[in-house]
């Protein structure tokens, strides 16, 4: 493998943190939305091209789901429930974007920083991979926090796991990647169902999770 | 042997029978100091005999215990007495009971005396019981101190080795010594009901402490618990005087003229505790009851402050 | 061998336990049980006494802690206390027959009874860590679920509520301790532990670990706070049991760790203990005095005695360490034979307290009264045992009281300056303790037993039946009998004594006339017998002779009413017009006592109202301080519990983060 | 093939094979009786274990380690079967499940065995992480089962939370895959757990550090570990009791099980780091945190939850000192605390349907009015507390007398939160257990031999431990290190 495979991989993954980053930086649901199916697409990619450089066909399995259930059905989805529940307004964010932009790149800083202290013996690839996987994860989690809709806690999951797919396919090799990935759609089927099927907008009148804690009955 | 049960057995009969004497006395000294004639020295004796002979009127849910009680204060205070030296040291049953068991023994008399005062369930009684435990909840430990101060100078809590190691030479003064007479004598102030804590002579509810307890007998009781407190005040003068006056105690085993020569040395100070007694009580006035615990709290740091500097000073 | 048939004992005892479950339904089953417990206990008290001298015998069984096994020893010391528990378990027994045939409901008392009895039994002969913690809780849980007997009553589930938790606090501090014996080899054997001695620094801390949890069982101030809740609580035999027996338990269990596993003293042990002691002795009986309640009063008092004897230890202590073995074996003497003395005559005090709880139906004092008259032999008994416990000649609470003073007076040997300065004091808070005591015990007969009744119940209140005045009566027996012959008994504690200081009292067997004498004859001498039969002798000659040369009459009057005719029951003195003057004496510092008097004005014919209250510093300065801080902690903590999924992921996210960050920067 | 590894190969058939039949299964009666039988039959090979000890095969693996956890699992699982089969029958009368909803529950109390057994077998860590997340969902559907609102927010909480947890966890693995592959080579060898433990000193060691620190925080959340515990009361207390017990019982220790088996990987790596402390820190701060939130509880399933929280803290301290001693009271304890807690939950479980609450403040006097009951819970409390006649004694006393030695001071704060922990569950039962009854008297419905059953082997433990259970035990204590 030339360098090539190097940049091309490097390229792909450098550019699933910018849209984490950028993921972060939309205030509005539909936008979100979309740059989270951009990221699934690039996702596909990524998959892809390691599918091709490793040499490992399975691979195209994870990336088809990926773009089919990621950058497809899932955003489909979510789309008609923002419609339906009447959501396609601003985003509530718990903190401002300044604050979050500067966490996130925090974040990636802190991720480059642990994965440094790997030793160079390991795959240079997969530990360049697993730095930008890490960033990844973390700014979804990042989104889960700053965010009070439901949906875009669900798009903050979905892009960490996005990171976690990303790091699976790095690692030459792993088994299991393909089922992992279905493992995750279906983890992330059963939270978008969840909001559909439960109706939690016409239950707590909102989507904002912090409206079902404040439901529960006199506990206090 | 027979002679030791012999001295024995003439300190119990005498503590007896100059223990009215010794209250007799006490009052002609008041009474002459206040320029009256006063009851003759014998009155005690003759009270004695006239309460013995009555009849003795009890309240009429006076139990068993009201009964029993003047016979066990009686003889518990009796045996108190007898066990300290009078004239002579080396009383064969001097090992009976040591002073820590002397001082207990008269805290017995003061449990039923202090328990047959609520008996009858007047209000008197009680007032007089708590009181009384007062007084004594102080006193006791106060005692317990000189005690201490005393056994740790003697080396021993035996009542005649204390004297005799008083005899001796080598005690000097001592200020441990000093504090320890001031707070027995202070005890025994109390102890005996004398003024300033309580006044033996008075009928009057606010200041009354030992009457009122005894306020329900009459006849023999009566008689018994005057003899016994006529006993304890004759203990106390014969404790103090055998511990800071011992010139004169017979000792053990001594000749009959040399225990007569103590006898009249006893005799002698009990002259001088009782005129001094009567003296004190005479210029001083009745202190409120409660101001009493201060009285006894001082006593108290006295004695501790003596068996303090004992232990400081005799490792020097 | 003796460790087997003692261990028969639990084992049977533990049996009678499980038959009590189904027994408890049946009319006979109270008699059988306590019947069951009184004849294994008296089983055990007889091998106890017969093995106070034997050798040490051991035993080890495969059960408890994989590793170490079970282990169980039978030495003197555990013989001694043994003996007294016993002692406390047949008494208790007996008194039960009659007295457990009233209970509510027996099915709540039955079963945890002949427990508890095994549970302390086992205690005593346990020889590792595991097997003595375990059983020592075990103690805590089935003396536990007596206190909460009668369970309706809100104060008791509080008292018992109380009591778990301190038992348990107890048990945690023990547990720190015997970590800190066992060191990181891990070894739970006693045989193990006394070969290791810890380090002096280490001794130190568990010395306080042991202090602190053996002593809040025991009830040392200022853990005592507990002990006066829930020891009343329970049925009156079980709290006989606990207040003279379980205190024990935790005096041997003090004695176990610090005298037996921790190697030679140093120099200052003696001090936190003396001081505990001290403290203890006059700050229970001085709050026992201001109780109405007998039960809480008798409690309290527990607190004094428990003083006494780890004043005891702490004399001890100091003179072991100091080279004074011959001193050190007579405070150690003493205080053992005051822990025998207080299981006898508190056994007697609370079995008296039940039988006017039975009688009356009411443990206020105040409502009592004149109870001598309905209730003859249970008052004689009582007398007796009030003037035990007030230190008393010739009774035995006398004589555990005079040889620790004689232990006193050797302390000025001590050469360390502290203990010179701390053990005069100490004296002077006994001697202080000792009086009080008295005064506590003239008022709670005075009050209860004499006078005229102040309520209904206490008029009417009548003899109890043939066991409980049994129980009662033997144990007076007994007091008499430990004052009298006390020689008897310092010998017997010998053996116990002598391997745990290295020394021994004179033997008192060969001494003339049945006299106790503590070091040496010209230093102090006592003797019990004599003095009871002078006192006898002495009040029976007078009374002859009274009677015989002077009148026998006798008339009864109404009492001296001072020209107030128609004195009413009320204008007796009740409890706490009788402690009023202490109370003015030691409360407003102690417990800052605050007494209220409402009095109407002139011409005004309401009633006067007076109010008192009392305050245990240790309750309001340390356990609800504790307590509220527990509360508005938690108070905090919850408000946790109620935040958003948004927030709960934080959590999980700022943990991430932080562990990344010390990844990052550590590595 | 051994007659070994069939018992391990059954312990994955039968669940699922009885769940299929479950979810076809039209009678509840039959469905709770074939449920039941099931458990017992899974209980049954799984002793046969302990006789024949098995070979590992490729995707299974059967060694010291997990077959204490196997032995247990499937004993509470059998025994919550049997309760829950009274238990199912009574909510049905009460009409708070319907048929359908109950062959569901039956058919996911299979499968969540299945995925347990899976988990606990399963010879690669991505299988394991597999199975861990299929239990994990199984138990979101049947907390959420009774459809309240409560239930479907507490489901929500615990899958959201959850899924968390999951992710970190992937995360995690994927670094042991990674720091295992320049070592091992590429493909399945790089996740299975006897080709890593062999070579963990030769795997890098700041990508293990890395590696755990994800795999610690996405177990630990499945563990209920302060601050990932959130998800826990509540799953505890709106989901049917017997998926409480199993919660509490199980599936804690499955999530324990994973955690236990990369601090394994991490202490035979001798560049890493001690893992030790990580552990300790966290026990410390659940214990601390729930003995104090124990004070505040309302209701009688959140209760006992938090007191989970409180014993899985003190189980990984106990860990986390490591040493023979330690680790023999962690596991000792892991196995007390499965009995007791799910005993309790049993009795608990009786209650509830009593008394028609879960309210505290209306359950008063169960001695009184239901004694069997009443006092079962009161032993069971005693005993998850940590008073004798119990193993959770013998287990604290362990760990605290261990903890002295090695660390003075952390012992004192264990001691503190214990003893924090202790009064408020005996404040609680004093309220329960104490006092005049109230509410309704209904008699008890279903069997409570389950309870009695769990609560006599918890006293028995304190008192006896065979000695064949102690040998193993120690082989595994010395194993951890």
């Amino acid at each position: 493998m030339g360098s090539l495979v190097f940049d091309v991989a490097h390229l792909l993954a450098g550019g699933l943190v910018l849209l984490s980053l950028v993921m972060l930086y939309q205030d509005r649901l539909p936008a979100l939305i979309r740059m989270f199916a951009l990221q699934a697409v690039v996702l596909t990619l990524s998959v892809s091209w390691q599918a091709y450089a490793q040499g490992a066909p399975h691979l195209y399995v994870t990336a088809a789901i990926a773009l089919a259930f990621k950058a497809i059905i899932i955003p489909i989805a979510l789309q008609r429930i923002v419609v339906r529940l009447g959501l396609h307004r601003e985003v509530e964010t718990a903190l401002s974007i300044g604050p979050t932009m500067v966490a996130g790149i925090a974040l990636v800083a802190l991720s480059m920083v642990v994965m440094l202290r790997v030793t160079a013996e390991a795959d240079p690839l997969a530990r360049e991979d697993l730095a930008f996987a890490l960033s990844v994860v973390l700014l979804g989690l990042l989104m889960m926090v700053t965010r009070r809709n439901a949906v875009s806690q669900v798009v903050g999951f979905m892009s960490l796991e996005n990171g976690l797919i990303l790091a699976a396919a790095g690692a030459k090799g792993m088994p299991l990647v393909v089922e992992i990935s279905v493992a995750f759609s279906v983890l992330v089927a059963f939270i978008v169902i969840g909001i559909f099927l439960f109706r939690i907008r016409e239950r707590f009148d909102t989507v904002d999770s912090a409206a079902l804690d404040r439901f529960r009955e006199g506990q206090r | 042997m027979i002679h030791a049960l012999l001295v024995q057995g003439l300190q119990m009969a005498l503590v007896l029978a100059i223990a009215p004497l010794v209250t007799g006395f006490v009052r002609v000294v008041k009474a002459r100091l206040l320029r009256r004639r006063g009851p003759p020295l014998l009155q005690p004796y003759f009270d004695l005999a006239r309460l013995a002979r009555k009849e003795a009127v009890l309240a009429q849910n006076a139990s068993w215990l009201f009964r029993a009680a003047p016979y066990l204060i009686f003889a518990a205070t009796w045996v108190a007495a007898a066990l300290v030296p009078t004239f002579a040291t080396g009383l064969v049953f001097s090992w009976t009971a040591d002073l820590i068991a002397i001082t207990a023994l008269l805290g017995s008399a003061r449990f039923f005396l202090a328990l047959a005062g609520m008996d009858v369930g007047t209000s008197f009684g009680g007032l007089g019981a708590s009181r009384e435990v007062m007084i004594a909840s102080l006193a006791e430990p106060a005692l317990i101190m000189i005690v201490f101060t005393l056994a740790l100078v003697a080396g021993s809590t035996q009542l005649s080795t204390v004297a005799e190691h008083m005899l001796s030479a080598h005690v000097g003064l001592r200020v441990s010594l000093g504090l320890a007479l001031i707070g027995l004598t202070m005890v025994a102030i109390a102890e005996n009901a004398r003024i300033p804590i309580d006044n033996p002579a008075t009928h009057l509810e606010l200041t009354m402490v030992h009457e009122a307890m005894v306020l329900e007998y009459s006849g023999r009781h009566l008689a018994l618990i005057e003899l016994a407190a006529s006993l304890k005040l004759t203990l106390y003068l014969s404790l103090i005087a055998c511990v800071f006056l011992p010139w004169g105690l017979a000792p053990a085993g001594a000749a009959p003229a040399v225990l007569a020569l103590g006898m009249l040395a006893y005799g002698a100070k009990l002259a001088l505790g009782g005129a001094l007694l009567g003296l004190f009580e005479t210029v001083i006035a009745k202190m409120r009851v409660f101001r009493v615990p201060d009285f006894l709290g001082a006593a108290l740091m006295l004695g501790l402050l003596g068996t303090l500097l004992l232990f400081v000073s005799r490792s020097f | 061998m003796a460790v087997v048939v003692e261990l028969w004992c639990v084992a049977a005892l533990l049996a009678l336990a499980v038959l009590a479950v189904p027994l408890s339904r049946a009319h006979a089953g109270s008699p059988i049980v306590y019947g069951g417990a009184l004849v294994l206990s008296l089983i055990g008290l007889g091998n106890a006494v017969a093995a106070l001298a034997a050798p040490a015998g051991t035993l080890a069984l495969p059960l408890g802690l994989p590793g170490t096994g079970a282990h169980f020893r039978l030495d003197g010391l555990s013989a001694v206390f043994l003996a007294i528990v016993h002692l406390c378990g047949a008494s208790a027994s007996l008194y039960a027959i009659g007295y457990g045939r009233h209970a509510d409901a027996p099915g709540r008392v039955l079963p945890f009874f002949p427990a508890f009895l095994a549970a302390m039994s086992l205690v005593l002969l346990a020889d590792d860590a595991y097997s003595f913690l375990f059983a020592w809780e075990s103690m805590s849980l089935a003396s536990w679920a007596l206190v909460i007997a009668d369970h309706r009553a809100a104060e008791n589930r509080r008292a018992a509520y109380v009591y778990l938790v301190m038992a348990s606090f107890g048990t945690f501090l023990l547990m720190l301790a015997f970590g800190l014996l066992a060191g990181t080899a891990g070894i739970y054997d006693f045989v193990g532990l006394r070969a290791h001695p810890p380090a002096a620094l280490v001794g130190g801390v568990v010395l306080g670990l042991a202090l602190l949890g053996a002593g809040s069982k025991a009830g040392l101030v200022p853990l005592h706070a507990w002990l006066p809740l829930a020891h009343p609580a329970a049925p009156s035999h079980v709290s006989a049991l606990m207040s003279a027996g379980m205190t024990k338990v935790a005096v041997y269990g003090f004695l176990r760790i610090v005298f037996d596993l921790m190697g030679p003293p140093q120099w200052w042990w003696g001090i936190p203990v003396l001081a505990a002691g001290a403290a203890s002795a006059a700050l229970g009986v001085l709050y026992a005095l201001m109780q109405s309640d007998i039960k809480r009063a008798l409690a309290y008092s527990t607190i004094e005695n428990i003083g006494i004897v780890f004043v005891g230890l702490g004399l001890a202590l100091a003179f072991t360490a100091n080279a004074l073995p011959a001193a050190g074996a007579l405070a150690l003497t003493a205080a053992l034979f005051h822990a025998l003395n207080h299981a006898l005559f508190k056994s007697l005090l609370f079995f008296g307290a039940g039988a006017v709880l039975g009688a009356t139906g009411v443990r206020d004092m105040e409502r009592m009264g004149g109870l001598i008259h309905g209730m003859p032999v249970t008052a004689f008994a009582m007398l007796i045992a009030c003037a035990a416990i007030s230190a008393l000649p010739p009774l035995n609470g006398f004589v555990s009281e005079w040889l620790i003073f004689q232990a006193i007076l050797i302390s000025p040997e001590l050469p360390a300056w502290g203990l010179k300065l701390l053990v005069p004091a100490a004296g002077a808070l006994l001697a202080l303790a000792a009086a009080l005591a008295a005064a506590c015990f003239v008022r709670l007969y005075g009050i209860s037993f004499l006078g005229r009744p102040r309520g209904p119940q206490a008029a009417a209140a009548r003899e109890v039946d043939r066991w409980q005045l049994g129980a009662m009566l033997a144990l007076a027996g007994l007091c008499v009998l430990a004052g009298v012959l006390p020689g008897l008994v310092i010998d017997a504690m010998a053996p116990a004594v002598a391997a745990l200081t290295g020394a021994r009292m004179p033997p008192q067997a060969g001494v003339a006339w049945l006299s106790i004498i503590p070091v040496a004859e010209s230093r102090s001498s006592y003797n019990g017998l004599l003095v009871l039969v002078f006192v006898a002798g002495s009040a029976a000659l007078v009374a002859a002779a009274i009677h015989r040369f002077a009148s026998r009459a006798v008339r009864r009057a109404p009492a001296w009413d001072c020209g107030f005719p128609n004195a009413g029951l009320r204008t007796q003195y009740t409890a706490s017009s009788f402690a009023q003057p202490i109370r003015r004496v030691f409360g407003a510092t102690v417990f800052s006592a605050r007494e209220q008097i409402h009095m109407p004005p002139p011409g005004d014919l309401s009633p006067a109202r007076f109010r008192l209250r009392l305050v245990d510093p240790a309750w309001d300065g340390l356990y609800l301080p504790l307590a509220r801080a527990v509360w508005a902690l938690s108070g905090r903590m919850n408000a946790l519990q109620y935040l958003s999924i948004r927030r709960y992921l934080a959590l999980v996210f700022g943990a991430l983060v932080l562990l990344l960050l010390v990844l990052a920067l550590w590595g | 093939m051994t007659a070994g590894f069939d018992a391990a190969s059954a312990l994955l058939l039968l669940p699922a094979l009885a769940a299929a039949v479950l979810l076809a299964l039209p009678g509840y009666r039959a469905g709770a009786v074939v449920n039941t039988l099931a458990a017992f039959l899974s209980f049954l090979a799984a002793a046969s274990l302990l006789v024949a000890k098995p070979e590992d095969g490729a995707f299974l693996r059967v060694d010291d380690l997990n077959i204490v956890f196997l032995v247990l699992n499937s004993f509470v699982g059998c025994t919550t079967a049997l309760f829950s089969a009274g238990y199912i029958a009574h909510e049905l009368e009460a009409g708070r499940l319907t048929i359908g909803q109950m062959r569901f529950y039956h058919a996911m109390y299979q499968a969540l065995l299945f995925a347990m057994n899976l988990a606990l077998l399963a010879s690669s860590i991505g299988v394991m992480w597999v199975a861990i997340e299929m239990a994990t969902l199984t138990t979101v559907l049947m907390v959420g089962l009774y459809r309240t609102p409560a239930a479907i927010e507490a489901a929500w909480k615990y899958f959201i939370l959850g899924s968390v947890g999951i992710a970190l966890a992937l995360f995690g693995s994927i670094l042991v895959y990674m720091a295992a592959r320049p070592v091992v080579g590429e493909g399945p060898d790089g996740m299975a757990w006897a080709v890593l433990m062999a070579h963990a000193a030769a795997f890098d060691p700041a990508l293990l550090n890395l590696a755990f620190v994800f795999l610690l925080l996405g177990y630990g959340t499945k563990v209920g570990l302060v601050p990932l515990h959130a998800w826990l009361p509540d799953a505890h207390a709106e989901g049917p009791t017997p998926i409480s017990a199993v919660l509490s019982g199980l599936l804690l220790n499955v999530a324990l099980y994973a955690v236990l088996r990369f601090k394994l990987l991490l202490a035979a790596a001798p560049g890493a780091l001690a893992p030790g402390p990580l552990l300790m820190g966290l026990g410390l701060l659940s214990l601390l945190f729930a003995g104090g939130m124990l004070y505040r509880r309302r209701d009688i399933k959140r209760l006992f939850a938090f007191s989970s929280i409180e014993h899985m803290g003190l189980i990984a301290f106990a860990f986390g000192i490591g040493g023979p001693i330690a680790n023999f009271a962690g596991l000792l304890h892991m196995a007390m605390h499965s009995l007791t807690k799910s005993a309790i939950f049993f009795g608990v479980g009786h209650v509830v349907q009593v008394k028609g609450t879960q309210a505290l403040s209306e359950i008063r006097g169960l001695t009184a009015s239901h004694p069997v009951l009443g006092w079962g819970l009161v032993l069971g409390v005693a005993a998850i507390a940590g008073l004798p006649p119990s193993g959770v004694f013998m287990s604290e006393f362990l760990v605290v007398t261990s903890t002295v030695a090695h660390a003075p001071a952390l012992a004192a704060l264990l001691v503190a939160g214990l003893l924090l922990a202790f009064g408020a569950l005996m404040l609680r039962l004093h309220g329960l257990a104490f006092g005049a009854p109230t509410g309704r008297m209904a008699p008890v419905k279903g069997t409570q031999a389950p309870m009695l059953l769990h609560l006599a082997l918890v006293v028995g433990a304190g008192l006896y431990l065979p000695p064949p259970l102690v040998a193993w035990f120690q082989h595994i204590a010395r194993l951890l290190g």
